[in-house]
């Protein structure tokens, strides 16, 4: 076979600008028993690169806990499926666009937005929530506003277009990510259990169908440059930037929903990084059959497009269906009501081969089997990281009043409403808590008295200082704040951000954090069910070194409520007692009180205790499905003062607070981030704590609701107003706004 | 001086507005339309009186804010 | 009160509004898509938010075309009602049946956030629940909502009365000029207009989103009961 | 034959727009900038070999969809 006129040599070398390395490059040439073609090698390259194989992640992640009787699928599928009861499931996943969003943050983040939705509408569910965890450099950073104001307005404006609400997320800023922001989307989305779609395909001789935009020049080696380590040159490698069309998604999300409603479909699987080639790949070889594939029928954007170009093109906005063939002028009709393409370009066969034909010359004929199973693995050599120095004896230079407002004010902790007010978070009729409202989002399931809570979590600071530690909080988090909110916390979807895995430390870290997290799934019932790696986030320092980011294992948490109407929020209601529940050591390393008043990110972060994680959390949701429980709020970055302004300030009413516990210092109480701690507004204080007390639960009165600002127990007050100027004060200075 | 910068996307980049135009143009009956490509115009009223300085500055503007030389060409022009 | 909701490519409020009419009449909107040429026998037509063909060009504009305005505009000729909310607004103004338009929000981002409105008058059937001074809480959510008319076409429409709601404060006060109270920066903190027969309302904020205590409240309800006392045949 | 029509913000409509340009402009260092107006460009790529007969083509698209007239003044080019 002869690759095309015109087209580079297949060597070594090339195969190595491709991403591969020689042994990879020595095994394609065993696979093939011959030279490969460029498209061959570009199917190779891509199937092959860390994005489309996990070569370095795969072993780790087997490890995660993945199961629980109410999971439907768990990793392996377009996203993750869950029970939520009534018959019906949720839908979700997590995915990044770190890299794209570097070089062109609009574009970046709006395609991140399209893809996950495209994950997971495929499996037929109707999206119905999104979420964005997002890290950002150093605020000092001149890059950083505009990486903000890029990425904000491009999620808003693909998400805001396809009309689905974005209702929470989270957002940090760090220095170390600074050549390297992360943007994390997740998506949820509902369907019916007896609905839902997948991906492997079947019956030999059944039409491939392409629908969706045409394809063009865009995002070509997309799955290989985000896995390569990111540097100056990565701004050269631009023009190959994909753009995203929200309105040519919604018409797709409900062009495959009607397809859906029908019999038509085998299998469906959205065309997501590195187009085509992994899609019609992975169909085929999830169904054992092999595939062949007319590149003359793809609908084309641009003139002239090779084989290789099609195959590797990242073109948004796309699906590959298999259908049944007496179904297809039916699909037909839907597509084109929707002013869509839809075309046949294939269909499956009994060869077990991937067979690309273009202008009457195959392009490409590679054995799946062999394609799949010997896709390389890497158990990559791990470092431990140092253990902490203990953070050994701290003073307060500042006080508490003073030191609450530097903390409110400061860019993790300030109010996120600059951003949230740039995403519509009310399309669909459905958000009973938008952002800022409650712990976690909370949105009805249209036509049921169900309630999913959607959280995403994680603490980069505490991952570097200990991953493993990192990873348990991360996902106790996201389960605190469901719980927070009264639901039931079912599973997990996780986006695991780290820098190089050739680095032996990251490795380390990232292999930690993952050890973590599989012990708080376990420990809580809360499995992992999808997610996403993203590694290499590095970047390059003045001095030539690469510098990696923080490792962030984002959690994305689902919970189901029964009955919505019993969801509650953090806003300080009129009237009750304040109570914190859990037990307080006043843990002060790696918090954003020594952070934010002494500069410094030392120290352990807060140890976790998962029994006693799971056992308060327990009690709170009871209580609150009890209906004792007027507001919730979980303790986390800041402590519990930042908690009780935070509930005031989103309320109409402030609180008159106790004195701290005695034989510890008042910043420790105060500022302390000691895990698996809510702070609850009751109107029967004395039952609570004696339910608490019942359950082993620790429990403390932390003082009363009232007045108009926070009253320390010095008698100070803090008056609203002053708290809700300085928290708001961030986005917009940043933004000069 | 006034100085107009044309910002279009590049060649190959997706154009969803002018795709969406296009058809627009051929439901309301327009004919014969090929591609439709949609772009910015930007004009500039500068404290120049040199025609070569004002279009130098413009460039310089349209690199550093008025152009996304990652997606976007650009060309100026005097125009008064 | 048989209502219908346009649908246009790229509509994404049809089913809140949906969900808001089914709340007062009891009964099931009819939907209809852009494609069509003709309206089924209807109290109400209801051109509802969204991004049709994506807001791309000017927002509306393309939908302003569409095979169905047509029979709109016949429905509209002959005395009947028609509520624009949002990209339906912004539709109405585009097909010329409302005056004026809707330019990108001031600020120049989009804009989700609840507001207040103060009704004008009382007299008109998307009003009739209110007082005139009234103030309710309705969502917004848009990129291009900054009301602008020349100066005799406000005159005018100050003069007859055709302003049915302006953005305010809680307490009812109004000041163009203030980003807080009107936050797209439209004149004269226009957030809603009337025809001259005050049968087609357009208005940008989102009485649909509000017909519900548990998402937050039913501040917008009262403009959808009023519609189904004053048109229930 | 390649038609551009250039859409802009009738004189005495204000330009949230081009006045965030030029502030920003104006932060970026660049002095003598005065008024920034900003508008929209299409180009169509017209089955016409007639440039009077291009332009008139042109001319009804721009009154029927490209511009809206009541904010709105356009220009018709043809190019190529
Ligand atoms: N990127 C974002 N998009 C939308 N909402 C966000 C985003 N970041 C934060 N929020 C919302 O802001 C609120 C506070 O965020 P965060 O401080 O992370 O909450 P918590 O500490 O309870 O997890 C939450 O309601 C959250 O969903
Ligand atoms: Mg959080």
């Amino acid at each position: 076979m002869s690759s095309a006129t015109g087209q580079k040599p297949v060597t070594e070398d090339l195969a190595r600008e491709f991403g591969l390395t020689a042994e990879e490059y020595g095994n394609v040439l065993s696979i093939m028993g011959r030279t490969p073609s460029l498209t061959e090698l570009g199917i190779f390259s891509v199937m092959w690169s860390e994005h489309c194989s996990y070569k370095s992640s795969r072993v780790w992640l087997r490890t995660l806990p993945t199961t629980a009787p109410w999971v439907i699928h768990g990793p392996g599928e377009n996203a993750g499926v869950v029970d939520i009861g009534q018959g019906l499931a949720a839908i979700f996943k997590m995915e990044s666009h770190n890299h794209p969003s570097f070089i062109e943050p609009y574009q970046g983040a709006a395609t991140g937005v399209g893809g996950i939705l495209r994950d997971v509408f495929t499996m037929g569910a109707r999206p119905v929530a999104n979420l964005n965890a997002l890290r950002f450099g150093s605020p000092e950073n001149p890059q950083t506003r505009r990486i903000v104001d890029g990425v904000v307005r491009g999620i808003g404006g693909y998400g805001n277009c396809v009309g689905v609400p974005t209702v929470g997320g989270e957002i940090n800023f760090h220095p170390a990510y600074d050549g390297n922001p992360l943007v994390n989307a997740m998506t949820v989305g509902i369907a019916r259990q007896d609905r839902i779609f997948l991906s492997a395909a079947a019956g030999i001789g059944n039409p491939v169908v392409y629908v969706g935009s045409k394809t063009g020049r865009d995002g070509i080696h997309g799955a290989t440059m985000s896995s390569s380590e990111f540097d100056e040159d990565a701004l050269a490698k631009r023009p190959t930037v994909q753009v995203g069309d929200p309105f040519v998604e919604k018409l797709l999300i409900e062009a495959c929903l009607e397809l859906m409603a029908t019999d038509a479909i085998v299998a469906i699987q959205d065309m997501g990084a590195a187009g085509l080639t992994s899609s019609s790949v992975e169909m085929a070889g999830k169904g054992g059959v092999g595939i062949d594939l007319d590149l003359d029928a793809v609908p084309q954007r641009e003139r002239g497009m090779t084989a290789y170009e099609m195959m590797l093109s990242e073109s948004q906005e796309r699906m590959l269906i298999v259908i049944h063939p007496d179904r297809t002028e039916l699909a037909r009709a839907i597509f084109e009501k929707w002013e869509l393409d839809f075309a046949i370009i294939g269909h499956l066969t009994d060869t077990g081969h991937i067979v690309v034909r273009h202008q009457g010359r195959v392009e490409a004929d590679i054995p799946l089997d062999p394609l799949a199973d010997q896709a390389p693995l890497y158990r990559r050599p791990t470092a431990p990281s140092p253990e902490p120095a203990p953070l050994g004896p701290i003073t307060d230079p500042v006080g508490i009043e003073q030191a609450l407002i530097r903390l409110i004010g400061c860019p993790d902790l300030a109010s996120r409403a600059w951003v949230w007010n740039q995403y519509d978070s009310t399309v669909g009729g459905q958000t009973v808590k938008r952002p800022g409202a409650a712990d976690a989002a909370i949105v009805k399931v249209e036509g049921t008295s169900l309630g999913l809570a959607l959280t995403t979590d994680c603490t980069p600071r505490y991952c570097r200082a200990d991953a493993r530690q990192g990873g348990a909080q991360a996902v106790a988090e996201a389960w605190r704040n469901i719980v927070a909110t009264g639901a039931r916390p079912l599973a997990v979807t996780d986006n695991l951000n780290f820098g190089s895995p050739e680095k032996p430390e990251v490795m380390g870290q990232f292999v930690a954090a993952i050890e973590g997290m599989g012990e708080a799934c376990r420990a809580l019932d809360f499995p992992v069910v999808s997610g996403n790696v993203s590694l290499y986030n590095e970047t390059r320092a003045p001095d030539g070194s690469s510098v990696s980011i923080l490792p962030t294992p984002a959690i994305g948490g689902l919970g189901v409520l029964d009955d919505v109407n019993r969801a509650i929020g953090l806003a300080m209601p009129d009237e009750g007692t304040l109570v914190l529940v859990g037990a307080t050591r006043g843990e002060l390393g790696q918090s954003l009180w020594l952070r934010e008043i002494h500069g410094r990110e030392d120290g352990a972060p807060p140890a976790i205790d998962l029994a006693a994680e799971r056992r308060n959390g327990d009690f709170v949701r009871q209580q609150i499905e009890g209906g004792h429980v007027l507001a919730c709020h979980d303790v986390s970055d800041g402590g519990i003062l930042v908690a009780l302004a935070e509930m005031a300030m989103a309320g109409e009413a402030g609180c008159i607070l106790s004195a701290p516990q005695s034989g510890m210092r008042p910043e420790a109480f105060w500022f302390g981030e000691d895990q698996s701690r809510y702070v609850v507004a009751v109107r029967d204080a004395g039952a609570f704590t004696v339910a608490a007390t019942a359950a082993g639960v620790e429990t403390r009165v932390l003082g009363q609701v009232g007045g108009d600002g926070l009253t320390l127990p010095s008698g100070a007050t803090i008056s609203k107003a002053r708290l809700k100027a300085v928290n708001s004060a961030f986005f917009p200075a940043l933004m000069d706004d | 001086m006034k100085v107009r910068v044309t910002v279009m996307l590049k060649d190959g980049v997706l154009d969803p507005q002018g795709k969406a135009v296009g058809h627009a143009l051929h439901v309301l009956g327009f004919g014969g339309v090929g591609e439709v490509r949609i772009g910015r115009v930007i004009e500039l009223e500068l404290d120049e009186t040199d025609p070569a300085a004002a279009r130098e500055k413009a460039d310089a503007m349209a690199r550093g804010l008025l152009a996304n030389l990652v997606i976007e060409d650009f060309v100026t022009e005097v125009v008064a | 009160m048989k209502a219908g909701i346009v649908v246009f490519p790229g509509t994404n409020r049809e089913r809140d509004m949906a969900i808001a009419l089914r709340v007062v009449t009891g009964r099931e909107p009819v939907m209809i898509w852009h494609g069509e040429t003709d309206l089924p026998d209807l109290d109400l037509v209801v051109l509802p938010g969204g991004f049709s063909y994506g807001d791309y060009l000017r927002c509306g504009a393309m939908a302003a075309h569409a095979p169905i305005m047509p029979a709109i505009r016949r429905f509209a000729e002959a005395g009947g009602h028609i509520l624009g909310v949002c990209n339906g607004f912004q539709i109405l103004t585009e097909a010329g049946l409302l005056p004026g338009a809707l330019l990108r929000n001031g600020a120049l981002r989009f804009l989700s956030q609840d507001c207040h409105l103060r009704v004008e008058r009382n007299d008109t059937p998307f009003t009739r629940r209110w007082n005139a001074g009234d103030v309710f809480r309705a969502p917004m959510a848009h990129g291009d909502g900054n009301y602008i008319a020349d100066d005799a076409t406000i005159r005018e429409l100050e003069d007859s009365g055709r302003i049915a709601f302006r953005y305010s404060r809680p307490d009812g006060r109004v000041d163009e000029g203030d980003r807080q109270t009107n936050p797209n920066g439209s004149v004269k903190a226009i957030a809603g207009v009337l025809s001259a027969n005050l049968r087609i309302c357009g208005m940008m904020p989102h009485p649909e989103d509000l017909v519900d205590p548990l998402m937050g409240g039913e501040d917008g309800k009262p403009l959808f009961e009023g519609l189904v006392e004053a048109l229930v045949r």
